[in-house]
């Protein structure tokens, strides 16, 4: 797909004339940035991108996308795409879809997309948060959450999304944050070159309805303990000197310190194509363990995608036998 | 005995266990009549379940088919010859019988157990009540007769029972007159791979029409003559596989893939298995998809991309399309979604037929969201109206609803059909680029028709949503001034598609007179037999069925206006009927019957006979 | 200067930024405006974003306020007095201001940024421009006077600049001779935890009353007597609290735990909101769903076990709503649905309102579903209709949609409110036990209404479904007369509740005369002004409003017959008027005004004269 | 909820007056069998069970139960006993849902019940394809499956329904054979017995569409090397003569023969309050290993269930409150 506008598109070339609408404050700004900047680097013409959306404060993106855009109905953004890729292997098709979008409404097409495995990017703008309906608790709120439609906290447990996603049968699954331009970037870029379904979660600040609600894994102070940050073949370390490690004691992962006891080279080592590992990855954070970012898994196994749709020329004598039929008789 | 009695028109009806090959044996004799040169039309009727309890009336799978040396409109009210295979299968099927009707049971069928399974007391005597009422009944033990002819074979008993639909099919081809060759072909290709099976059914066929022969049973043959039927090609056809190939057809003229997602549903669901088969060699897509509202929303996504899409559903499926629908409304997008109608509400009847989804289909949205709605009236009608609504969605930027019905997709007819190079030409809206400073890609042509600009095309980049759109650039505008406008626009771009399909014509009788009889749909046949006889009574009276719905043809207010009365005769509680006071405030009156069949030629003439007295 | 001017009724319109505090301001002038005893209608405006960039046009956010000595019925159409905080809430507004209008502008809010962030060019004079056209424009410098006002406040500046409103709130209280006690009562409670912000904003309220008083700038004060109102005790009220409270009532009265299901949705959202404060206090389950088909499903589910099951969406919703409600019909359960509607087709827009869903609501289904269709006409109606709803759902066993829409649910208005005890009764259908040999789920009494026997019940235990039944006995059924019969009688059924619903009134003028003007919902005010002017005016014209929508009132053809015109007016294309035509053959004509805004009294007015002249 | 009905209900009581009309040979007769067999033995009054079905062969089964009965639509089943137990927490509520009614159409509401945790019982009979329509595939059938709507064979991968359960947060995972009538009761009345959201898949033989299907885990000859039964603490065992069992090596489980290297001490244990042992056992089908049958998962925390509903006592002043609001004023 290269070819020589590869080296003239820029960032620029993605923004669209349309005034930028989200409040002031909102995480959705910079996931938009990093849109703009990995998108022209992929050596892909501008013309063969298309932004789907769904209905969300972050479902407005793709107006701010100068390509080609469909920002359609509350939790299709996932059907609408599917029908867009399996009719155009040709384009690269971004969803853009929030945590009500995607996983409320959305749930059903959502996970039978994953199924199919559909070659499409999916990037979910977490913020736990309905925020375009002004703030009622999403299927990803936090139990007991207080919000203007549960005034006494919500009862219902959320989706753990990575376990969600992978028991949909996922083939691609990562993991970022709005505040974390560079690792945004990276997952884009794997998202994209991934051939298949990729499921990306995005943690996204909605400044005004659940503001702060991923500050432990941003804020300078606690975010080296809250958080692993994935790499292929290495080990998982965090604190805030790197102090601390994850073994696994069988199937069972635990936090060790470093020290002569348990060196760097007995830790749990990330394989992103290891199933069972990202499942256990899925579980960190029901066990109390650091939250995971990066790729969490991705499928080895190479696929051949189904690119055999095209217009039919116009063969006039396959159409007459098929008006026809074989079975047809002559009146004289 | 045996004279030959000439007929022009013959009502058969095949009975029996959906276990009892009733389909089959029908479809057989429809091509063998079909290829005669006799018109034709049928009605398969099968039950709700898979296998319903064998014996029992739920299970009862039937044939009908209506042919003769005249034009055939309808399967038939009244049948000729009535073949029942057990007791179920002549209680469902009595009320269609008269003095002039034939009867040959099997017998066997009507054993106690079967008495009990159809619901009979242990001393009933079914096949001797029914004596009284018809014109005959042949007694014969179908069975029985079937085993003895298969002692020799070496298939088991079970396949030698299932033989005995063969034996039924000798009797009725040599009651008229039949050549068994044509279904000795294809009982020869059918079982190629098993000749054992080939040779026990052709045998049963062979005794079957022998028995006939031999026997002094029968009082008569019949000889009915070819039809008068245009010159030129033809096949039999049903309304599902006429929509399928439409479809293609359409997707070759206006040079579009052919996108088509659907959820199964009856009765809709052959229009999947048809177009699946088709997929591979026609280059088309076709998606099963986790439900409709993926359908639909997966269509809409393919249209986006230049593709002409086509949902197929029926009553709760498109029921689950109307959000989606709005969508494909306010994008302008082509978009055809074919309704095939069964009886409601909710689950309703799925294996019945019904009319009941019109106000839907023109009213059935939030916001104002007018669309095409078009409907086919016979099964080959299906493939002209499906074509009509792809070439209207493709002109007209536009989703287009295409109304069929269980009857009109499962029936038969034979079909003149015609040459590819022969069907309308069909101009999609596409655009390489544009002479606008910037694009804009809800400017719009003089039949307020926007442009279709893909994805892959350079410079056109756009983003559309459903919300409200500013007129000519389509970004996002809540101006109250703007909405009211785009409103008016986008219905004035719909009603100006009466410019652009033919006049109303009259089916049958004068441009004015004492009563129009009014349909659409599936009612045609019962409509147009009706009119017939009543032309001949030498009534003034016309049939006008209408295919374009919304918008009605520029002409019909003026057409309606020419007749005293007007009569909307609908397979509903009054809809049409409702559209067309509300628009020509005409007080026409409704004719409703809603049994999940065709409506009744005899229920419908005597109402329109007392609605000429009060003329 | 400062003369005391008289007045009957004055528009006021609080217009600034999103963050500018207008709603607040508007609420705290509208509870003393009721306080007084004057009446009154509000109408806030949001944008459509949560916090559309700031000094946009997009992000301008209005509260209106009409009130007077006289009854109130719309918000009104053109400012008396228009309070703008920035050059954007300027532009947004100019359209309904005349040379009657004040303006009040804060003149920080028209500095080159602003101006610009609304479209204007650098040398633009927007506020020198307007003196052309209105009375006057006091410019203010309102922004700056908050900060020199709370130089000494220990709160920062951002804090003192949120102050602002305040200021203008004073100023207007000064303009109208209100007292400031109510506001500073309300400003304790709001802030006691903050006693810095408390003072802040009691002092700028101050300042800016006193500014009014020191000030020689201002021309005149103005009186306003109170209103010769009803006695009784009075409260404010929206649509959408009037109808959660409802629910709460309806549930009370007819003995049945309430149910509420519903995904978030605007302008519905509030409705969850509300009850869902009041879940604990109340014993009422509220549900949010999620999506629109869980919401109404799992309703279905309560509403089998005995609940007052009611959901409230909008638009895309209630389009998702469409198969289960068929469920409902066939299954024949108690069930709300409100659809507080907005404007469409597909998302349209969501902050705007409109009335194009009830062709949706008659005729939206997939096979003949016949539900009954009633609409609320202003905030307190949104009571009584409401109750009204669930008295009809619960007393005849049938889905009910009520629709109420954006303007209603978020505009206030006094309300002489009811006592529980004054309430009609409502008497539910259940049943312990049975006089039937087998029970028989589906046997009606004489209003073909059946009982309802809910699981927990003993020798009740029964099957529903959406399968077509039997009469009586309910079970599956697959008989063609059976079928049409059920249609029929589900269709007499609803029919059959205009015999339990009011006869239509006429809400003023004469039972006969040139010309009616009928209208249906929100439009209620709009046409009530016209109408009382042109009663005045000694025209004959009378104003008939519809809440009944289907079945209509029985003597509603009557009613209409009586006079030589009927014009329908409605916030949408033509739907009333379809109904109207079609069911009495009247020509009744159409009054659309689609612009996501209560029609405009002046324009509503024109066609009328309009129509009187062709008379 | 015992009362002194509990002595005298049978399975006759629980038979409807309405003809069966499945075809001859389905597996749903068995499974219909063994609630009829299982209900009368919960010490559950007959009037306070209600089985709520969607639209498919199998969710006709409300008809033939002589208990009150909800057939609904397509995929809402789900959505519709949410409704009724969250109104009702009296009533045991059980609902009777396809492969398609709960996974395709209805996969939304599914995942959602399971994440809500709302105390039924979910029963799938699973066939692997769409019997009501006649022989569509499903989102469990398996990959490059004819049927009639896929004559070249189906492309997308199937749903694992214990890992979408589990992924969905479902805290009872539990599957069973329509043709072992025993072990079919065992899991029915484990089902009943947890409180929250009860997952029971039920292998389900239809004999028209999709006959044999299961047949490698019924048939006598192949079901012994293909199924291992899953007992409380008891070990991984199956074959023939009961000579494989399972190790887990680390986290990844194998087949071994038990012999004097592997003994069965050293063998995977179940533990269904074990979730992550419940994520690894989801696995062993993509794994080649036996499929598992019985209680995969049992979340151990006692919950307690919310049934603070009732009808409203007429508390005429409350409700005038709630009338009033608290800001009224007098006009005199
Ligand atoms: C069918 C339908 N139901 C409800 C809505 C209202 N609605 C719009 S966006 C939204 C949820 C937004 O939440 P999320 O997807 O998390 O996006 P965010 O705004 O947080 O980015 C809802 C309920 C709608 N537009 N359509
Ligand atoms: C909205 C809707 N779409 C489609 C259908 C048609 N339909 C009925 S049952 C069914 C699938 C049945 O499969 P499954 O749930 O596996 O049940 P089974 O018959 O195999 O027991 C379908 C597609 C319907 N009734 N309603
Ligand atoms: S409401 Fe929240 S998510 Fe929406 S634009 Fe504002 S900050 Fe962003
Ligand atoms: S089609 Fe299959 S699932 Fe349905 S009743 Fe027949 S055997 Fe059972
Ligand atoms: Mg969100
Ligand atoms: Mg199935």
């Amino acid at each position: 797909m290269l070819d020589i506008e590869k080296n003239v598109l820029t960032s620029k070339d993605f923004e669209s004339n349309q005034e930028i609408r989200w409040c002031p404050g909102c995480g959705d700004f910079a996931i938009l940035k990093q849109l703009q900047n990995v998108l022209p680097t992929l050596g892909i013409p501008k013309e063969n991108f298309v932004m789907v959306s769904g209905i969300g404060c972050s479902s407005r993106l793709p107006y701010y996308m100068n390509t080609y855009g469909m920002h359609t109905i509350h939790g299709r953004a996932t059907a609408v795409a599917t029908g867009l890729k399996l009719s155009r292997p040709d384009l690269s098709v971004w969803i853009i879809t929030g945590d009500g979008d995607a996983l409320s409404i959305g749930g059903n097409h959502l996970i039978h997309l994953l199924r199919r495995d559909i070659d499409v990017n999916i990037l979910l703008f977490n913020n736990q948060i309905y925020g375009l309906t002004k703030g009622q608790f999403s299927p990803v709120s936090e139990q007991n959450k207080i919000t203007k439609s549960s005034p006494n906290g919500t009862t219902d447990k959320p989706f753990n999304t990575l376990s969600l996603a992978l028991g949909a049968g996922a083939s691609f699954v990562a993991r970022s944050l709005d505040r974390e331009a560079k690792h945004l970037q990276e997952v884009l870029k794997s998202s994209h070159e991934y051939t298949g379904a990729s499921f990306v979660e995005i943690y996204q600040n909605c400044h005004i309805f659940n503001d702060g609600a991923f500050d432990k894994y941003t804020d300078r102070k606690t975010r080296k303990n809250n958080v692993i940050f994935l790499e292929q073949n290495k080990p998982l370390i965090f604190g805030e000197n790197n102090e601390f490690g994850i073994v696994l004691d069988g199937y069972k992962p635990k936090i060790v310190a470093l020290d002569v006891n348990n060196s760097i080279n007995n830790l749990f080592i990330h394989d992103k194509n290891d199933k069972l590992k990202a499942q256990i990855l899925s579980n960190f954070s029901e066990f109390g363990l650091p939250e995971v970012f990066g790729v969490i898994y991705e499928n080895s196994i190479l696929k051949k995608l189904n690119t055999d749709f095209q217009s039919l020329e116009n063969d006039t004598n396959a159409i007459n036998l098929l008006i026809s039929g074989n079975n047809s008789w002559r009146v004289l | 005995m045996n004279d030959i009695v000439e007929k022009q028109k013959v009502v058969i009806k095949f009975a029996g266990d959906s276990g009892d090959g009733m389909q089959l044996v029908g479809n057989q004799f429809t091509y063998n009549t079909a290829h005669l040169g006799h018109d034709l039309a049928t009605f398969p009727d099968f039950p709700a379940e898979i296998r319903a309890p064998q014996g029992t009336l739920a299970g009862v799978s039937g044939f009908q088919i209506h042919f003769g040396s005249v034009e055939i409109d309808t399967p038939g009210d009244v049948y000729d010859v009535l073949v029942v295979m057990n007791a179920a299968a002549l209680k469902n099927n009595i009320k269609s019988t008269n003095s002039d009707t034939i009867i040959i049971a099997d017998i066997s069928g009507f054993d106690s157990k079967n008495l009990k399974l159809a619901g009979h007391l242990a001393d009933d005597k079914p096949l001797d009540e029914i004596k009284e009422k018809v014109k005959v009944v042949y007694e014969i033990d179908i069975t029985k007769l079937t085993s003895i002819a298969l002692a020799e074979s070496s298939i088991d008993a079970k396949d030698k029972d299932r033989c005995k639909n063969m034996f039924a099919l000798g009797v009725v081809y040599w009651l008229y007159e039949r050549d068994l060759d044509e279904t000795i072909q294809y009982i020869n290709e059918k079982f190629s791979k098993n000749s054992s099976l080939k040779d026990a059914n052709i045998l049963t066929l062979q005794k079957g029409f022998h028995f006939g022969e031999t026997t002094e049973i029968f009082h008569n043959r019949f000889h009915v003559l070819k039809a008068k039927q245009q010159k030129g090609n033809y096949r039999g056809i049903n309304g599902n596989e006429a929509l399928g190939i439409a479809l293609i057809c359409a997707g070759a003229k206006s040079n579009l893939p052919l996108y088509f997602s659907t959820y199964p549903i009856t009765p809709a669901s052959d229009i999947l298995h048809f177009l699946a088969k088709k997929e591979k060699e026609y280059h088309i897509k076709v998606f099963q998809a986790e439900d409709e509202i993926s359908a639909i929303s997966s269509a809409i996504g393919a249209s986006f991309g230049g593709s002409l899409a086509v949902c197929s559903t029926s009553g709760p499926g498109m029921a689950l399309k109307t959000e989606a629908l709005g969508l494909a409304v306010s994008m302008e997008l082509p978009l055809v979604v074919c309704n095939i109608q069964r009886a409601g509400p909710s689950t309703g009847m799925p294996t019945k037929t019904e009319q009941t989804d019109l106000l839907q289909a023109v009213y059935g949205r939030n916001g104002e969201a007018p669309l095409p709605v078009l409907a086919a009236s016979s099964p080959s009608d299906c493939f002209y109206m499906t074509y009509e609504a792809c070439r209207i969605a493709i002109e007209h930027m536009t989703p287009v609803i295409l109304l069929s019905d269980l009857f009109l997709a499962n029936g038969t007819e034979p079909w003149l059909y015609p040459k590819f190079e022969d069907l309308k030409p069909i101009n999609n809206k596409k655009i390489n680029s544009t002479q606008q400073e910037v694009f804009l890609p809800f400017s719009r042509d003089e039949n307020l028709v926007r442009n279709w600009a893909i994805p892959g095309t350079k410079n056109l980049e756009h983003r559309i949503g459903g919300i409200e759109k500013q007129q000519d650039t389509g970004s996002v505008s809540y101006d109250g001034d703007n909405h009211q406008k785009m409103i008016q626009i986008r219905a004035e771009k719909v009603n100006k598609i009466a410019q652009f399909i033919p006049n109303q014509d009259v089916e049958l009788g004068e441009k004015t007179g004492d009563i129009a009889i009014v349909g659409w749909g599936s009612t045609y046949g019962s409509i147009r037999t009706v009119t017939k006889e009543l032309l001949n009574e030498d009534k003034s009276i016309a049939h006008i069925h209408i295919k374009y719905l919304h918008p009605f043809p520029s002409n019909l207010k003026e057409l309606l206006s020419g007749y005293k009365k007007v009569l909307v005769a609908e397979i509903n509680n009054g809809q049409l009927v409702k559209l067309i006071r509300e628009q020509f405030l005409i007080d026409a009156i409704p004719f409703n019957q809603i049994k999940g069949q065709p409506i009744k030629v005899s229920d419908l003439k005597s109402e329109i006979l007392k609605q000429l007295e009060e003329c």
